[in-house]
């Protein structure tokens, strides 16, 4: 009976899964820059939806927002900024790329077998949760203030270092990329005798 | 010596990118027909700005040393499209300056009235125009609304919309006909009230001052030694306006009307209490000074045609006799600049004595107004381009001729 | 009982993250574009969220992380917003000052 | 347990304190929990029509949902699709009438209905061009990212009471997630076009938008906090009754934060005058200079379907969404029409009904959302790449920012207390917490409890 094969569920996180796999792929195989990036773009969409599926739904929106709507724009201007025609596609040598191959493959072996070594985490899930376990924006943003319902321990302390860290990181990539002062070309050539 | 900030030679940048050469026309939206800017830019950055022009050259004065003065009248019109009255004057005057022809009282008078209903109608497509440059549609069909009305009145009196033919050495082709005065002064009537719509959509709009204030400065030296005319060079606060500093026989025309040139003297423009002060972001010679001088050229203007309607209805005479087709013309030359919508317009003809001129020259107010756009865009933004060049108002028919 | 039909489990996300994981070290490893290394770190972090969300959710595990496992994913996103920033900010340093965005040619220690 | 700062139990209470409901807050509405369906993560709502698939029709499982999902899908995607061809027509028509014009007459009739659709259906027949110099693959891809983009946000913006394709319990903040992302395929159309302008009007757009996601993220953040959730169903519903309830209406801070929220979504949704990745007078058409047919109204149906939804996301937020400026739902249409029917209160027919008016009420106020930014669109002139950030960095995040904080004052001090600043004692925590629901699942908590969950936990992990 098909009905007994399509679990909606499952169904969606292979599709999610294919399309983060695929188009990571596609991010280290592809020698264009600007495909790359697009490329990533989806694969992290994708990955999204992982979160979505999950039911860390803050997590998803999160990834949409900082992640794709954020970092890879940024990323993609900064792709604009440099992409000359030198530099859109720069060649891999084929060793490099075999040696990659080889670690890379070995390094999915490994955690490959470690994600399905441990029987718990691959034992059926459980059949039914209440729903204000899975609802978890509240909670995750009273952690972040440092109260906890559950008795875990607060983040108000990481939340703290991280603020600060975004704002030093804020200035720094401010000074990093700061406005220089220079004479227009034109203005220069003018004031050559 | 340290490099400060506030050098106008300076360009502040982020990031280094390499420099661009981006062609802004000669099929563009707001190059105002057929001019090709040729910029190179870092990033938004523009450093340099280089016009070429020549893309609507049509051999005009060759074509009038072949032609009678009066069968080159079409080919006036078709230079400065926008204000084909104001060329076809100018021809005229200068044919009639080559002719020594003493025109008719109520000749002046029709010709006042019609050339400054064609500036009024030249400056409603440049607001128009301009509106569109920075991107607001709808004050340019308000102002083609306007302009359809003084077209209907062009119409009326000669039958064509565009390329009139109308004035022409000896006077005009015919006269006004019954009832247009009555017609010209309801338009009037109609008209002014519109102009405050047009000052609330632009003039003292926060965006557009945003946009055109401080934009494109143009010092007064820089204005002259350009040879910029017109509200370009009236814009930058040099008190010249050739109706009044022209020549006799172009002033004379002009006799008995009362009008004050629109320049600013002392931090004020003639008639500026009557709409809302200078931004105070504006500076003298920028886009938003020449934007206002032409919004006060209408009002001008209109002033203009109503005295003009008085002292039409009350002369007597004809409206000057047409020259012949082929008259002969004397051995000689003459040279005469009028004050055209976008400034000064000269015309030059040599004759040998025949019918047909030896030699005919046109000195177009654009061509010199479209030369200080390299100067007035070093260092600005892409994004003031089509503001610069929208407010020098120029019209590549003139220009290339 | 083969992974393909069973339930989803928390191993089938922890596989997942390991391609993603396995794939963004490969990229930092053989892209010579500077921003090209930037998106195998993005690869990496992603990877890692991925098992951290996978542990976090009580759909999956009854004995989860927790929200712990969201927490730590949110701080990873965070921080991975600021290390592109900086990154990026140095890559264009790195291409203003070499005029290349080649990284086998940042051999030199000296700006 | 992970390494984190161990909070002691007072300051957790001082917190809980500090948000518990102010004594104005209205009863919230009985809304039917989605999360029996949790189990399979991404729940898919209108289960009474996937019951009434399954137990009247008879059909399995996976093909009720399925049809419901299609059903869903179908719905939205003629919502976007037919509400371009509307807008465009509308647009049209207003930007006539706003210059003294008569816009569209001929086609469809003495209003030029089906001018859009001519319009369309010419669009259709030219001929799908891809310059040389493009990068032919990303410049195939860019609309359909753009159009994905401004349609996937639909999916968790309800229409109604529980009518939603996906109600999601961070609804606000995926749609404004995901809305942002409508910049990739102006970016990547930018690029792959292989145009200067092109490339001028992407670098635009990405630096346009990425600013102008910071306010407008601040400015939904006040509607969230008045609510209390950021599912937008509950944060509709928290408005019903008259238009006093409204949000805009709710409080100062919120009154203004509505201005600034229309502004920034005006950027970022690209509309005049912040429509500077198009400016046609500086940059030809922008990003989209190079395109044309199918694939260039694309981009145009991007658009009009993000400015609908920015203005239904407004309307929800701030204008109570799908209750209008007088009962519809729950106080009026349907006691009125259980009174003269006879039905009762439950009827699934008169909450259908309700809900029908509800949703036409929230889709009215949104088109007026959209209509006022053709206003907007037709009489202002374009800001300046320069001054478009300027009026983002410096009016609206600040703006944003004193809202923000002006709304949490309101929000711990409410007005009832003459004296607001007594409220700001530290000193012992109530015996019982009351929680606002949304804010916490777990309703009262009294620190008892809260120090048994602890205890339970611990031995929970223990053990």
């Amino acid at each position: 009976m098909i009905g007994a094969v399509i679990d909606w569920s499952a169904f969606l996180f292979y599709l999610f899964a294919a399309v983060a796999c695929g188009f990571a792929l596609a991010v280290v195989l592809s020698n264009h820059i600007v495909h790359m990036a697009f490329y990533l773009t989806l694969a992290l969409g994708a990955t999204a939806g992982l979160f979505l599926l999950t039911g860390s739904q803050f997590v998803g929106a999160m990834q949409f927002m900082i992640y794709v709507g954020g970092t890879l724009v940024l990323l993609v201007f900064g792709v604009m900024l440099t992409a000359q025609h030198r530099f859109v596609s720069i060649r891999t040598r084929a060793g490099e790329w075999i040696t990659a191959a080889v670690l890379g493959g070995a390094l999915l072996m490994l955690l490959g077998y470690v994600a399905w070594a441990v029987p718990d985490w691959h034992a059926a899930p459980p059949a039914h949760v209440p729903p204000e376990q899975v609802e978890s924006t509240s909670r995750l943003g009273l952690a972040l203030t440092g109260v906890r319902m559950d008795g875990g321990s607060g983040y108000a302390l990481p939340f703290v270092i991280v603020s600060v860290h975004l704002l030093v990181v804020l200035i720094g990539a401010g000074y990093l990329a700061r406005a220089r002062v220079r004479v227009s070309d034109a203005a220069a050539r003018k004031e050559m005798p | 010596m340290a490099t400060r900030l506030e050098d106008p030679r300076v360009v502040e940048f982020d990031v280094r990118t390499d420099e661009m050469l981006v062609n802004m026309g000669p099929q563009h939206p707001s190059t105002h027909g057929v001019l090709r800017l040729v910029l190179r830019t870092d990033g938004e950055v523009v450093s340099e700005v280089q016009p070429h022009i020549g893309y609507l050259h049509r051999c005009a004065e060759k074509i009038g040393e072949n032609l009678t003065p009066r069968q080159w009248i079409p080919y006036t019109d078709r230079m400065d499209y926008l204000a084909g009255m104001n060329m076809n004057l100018g021809w005229s005057l200068t044919v009639e300056k080559l002719l020594r022809y003493e025109l008719p009282e109520k000749a002046r008078h029709l010709r006042v009235i019609i050339c400054e209903l064609g500036r009024i109608a030249s400056h409603l497509v440049g607001m128009g125009a301009y509106g569109l440059d920075l991107g607001t549609f709808s004050p340019f069909l308000y102002a083609f609304r306007e302009r359809e009305k003084i077209l209907d009145l062009f119409e009326e009196a000669c039958g064509a919309r565009l390329t009139y033919s109308y004035i022409c050495p000896g006077g005009a082709t015919a006269d006004l006909p019954k009832g247009w005065l009555q017609k010209c002064e309801k338009f009037l009537d109609e008209f002014a009230p519109v102009i405050d719509e047009y000052h609330a959509l632009l003039t003292t709009n926060a965006i557009f001052i945003k946009r055109t204030a401080g934009i494109g400065i143009l010092p007064a030296e820089m204005a002259i030694d350009y040879g910029c005319s017109g509200p370009v060079l009236r814009g930058s606060g040099v008190d010249f306006d050739l109706r009044r500093d022209g020549e006799p026989r172009y002033t004379s025309m002009y006799d008995g009307y009362a009008f004050e040139v629109v320049v600013q003297k002392d931090g004020h423009y003639p008639r500026d209490h009557k709409y809302p002060p200078v931004p105070k972001e504006a500076v003298l010679g920028d886009c938003w000074h020449r934007f206002y001088v032409r919004m006060l050229e209408v009002v001008q203007s209109m002033d203009l045609v109503r005295q003009g309607i008085e002292f039409y209805s009350r002369s007597k005479g004809d409206w000057g006799t047409p020259i012949k087709l082929n008259q002969k013309l004397p051995k000689g030359e003459a040279y005469l600049e009028t004050e055209a919508p976008r400034g000064q317009m000269g015309f030059y003809i040599v004759s040998d004595g025949s019918s047909i001129p030896w030699r005919v020259r046109a000195r177009s107010s654009s061509f010199c107004n479209l030369s200080v756009v390299s100067e007035l865009c070093r260092g600005c933004l892409i994004a003031d381009v089509p503001a610069i060049v929208g407010s020098l108002d120029i019209v590549m028919g003139e220009i290339d001729r | 009982m083969t992974p393909w039909l069973g339930p989803i489990t928390v191993s089938h996300y922890l596989t997942v993250g390991a391609v993603l994981f396995v794939a963004g070290v490969v990229c930092m490893a053989v892209k010579r574009n500077a921003l090209g290394v930037l998106m195998g770190v993005e690869l990496v972090l992603n990877g890692a969220n991925v098992n951290f969300v996978a542990f976090g959710s009580p759909l999956l595990r009854s004995t989860s992380l927790g929200i712990d496992g969201q927490l730590l994913a949110l701080f990873v996103i965070v921080l991975a917003a600021a290390e592109a920033a900086v990154a990026l900010a140095i890559a264009l340093n790195f291409y203003n000052n070499f005029a290349t965005i080649d990284v086998d040619r940042a051999d030199e220690l000296k700006g | 347990m992970l390494p984190g700062v161990q909070v002691g139990q007072p300051v957790a209470h001082r917190l809980a304190y500090l948000w518990r409901a102010p004594a104005w807050g209205r009863p919230l509405l009985v809304e039917r929990s989605s999360w029996d369906r949790c189990r399979r993560g991404l729940s898919i709502e209108g289960n009474d029509v996937v019951e009434f698939f399954e137990a009247t029709l008879n059909w399995p499982s996976w093909l009720a949902w399925t049809a419901v999902a299609l059903i869903q899908c179908f719905l939205l995607i003629n919502l976007v699709a037919g509400g371009a061809l509307f807008f465009i027509w509308l647009e049209r028509k207003v930007a006539g009438r706003i210059q003294d014009r008569l816009g569209p007459t001929r086609v469809g009739g003495k209003f030029g209905w089906l001018q859009t659709l001519a319009d369309g259906i010419k669009l259709l027949a030219k001929e799908d061009i891809v310059p040389k110099e493009a990068d032919p693959f990303l410049f195939r891809m860019a609309p359909y990212v753009s159009f994905t983009a401004s349609f996937c946000g639909w999916l968790a913006l309800p229409f109604a009471d529980n009518w939603v394709g996906q109600r999601l319990n961070v609804a606000v903040f995926f749609i404004v997630a995901i809305v942002g992302l409508e910049v990739f395929g102006v970016i990547l159309a930018g690029y792959a076009s292989g145009s200067k302008w092109s490339l001028f009007g992407a670098m635009r757009e990405a630096a346009q938008v990425v600013s102008y996601e910071v306010p407008l993220g601040l400015c939904i953040v006040v509607p969230v906090m008045i609510a209390g959730s950021m599912d937008l169903v509950t944060i509709g519903n928290k408005q019903a009754g008259y238009f006093t309830n409204w949000f805009i209406f709710h409080d100062p801070a919120a009154f203004v934060v509505f201005w600034v929220y229309f502004t920034c979504a005006v950027a970022s949704v690209n509309r005049a005058p912040f429509d500077l990745a198009e400016a046609e007078s500086e940059l030809v058409a922008g990003f989209h200079t190079e395109y044309s047919g199918l694939r260039w109204s694309f981009f145009f149906m991007a658009e009009y379907g993000s400015m609908l939804l920015v203005s239904a996301l407004a309307a929800i937020l701030f204008f109570g969404g799908w209750h209008g400026p007088f009962p519809i739902i729950s106080q009026g249409l349907v006691p009125a029409l259980a009174a003269m029917t006879g039905a009762s209160v439950d009827s699934p027919v008169l909450v259908y009904l309700a809900n029908l008016a509800g949703c036409a009420n929230l889709i009215f106020k949104a088109v007026i959302g959209v209509t006022v930014m053709m206003w907007v669109r037709w009489t202002l002139p374009r800001l300046r790449i320069d001054q478009v950030l300027t009026t983002c960095l410096k009016y609206c995040v600040p703006l944003a920012a004193l809202c923000f904080l002006a709304e949490v004052w309101f929000q711990l001090y409410p007005h009832t207390n003459p004296m607001p600043l007594n409220r700001l004692q530290w000193g012992a925590p109530r015996a019982s917490i009351e929680v606002r629901e949304g804010w916490l699942p777990l309703s009262p908590v009294s620190p008892d409890d809260v120090q048994e969950a602890q205890l339970t936990h611990s031995q929970e992990h223990r053990g």
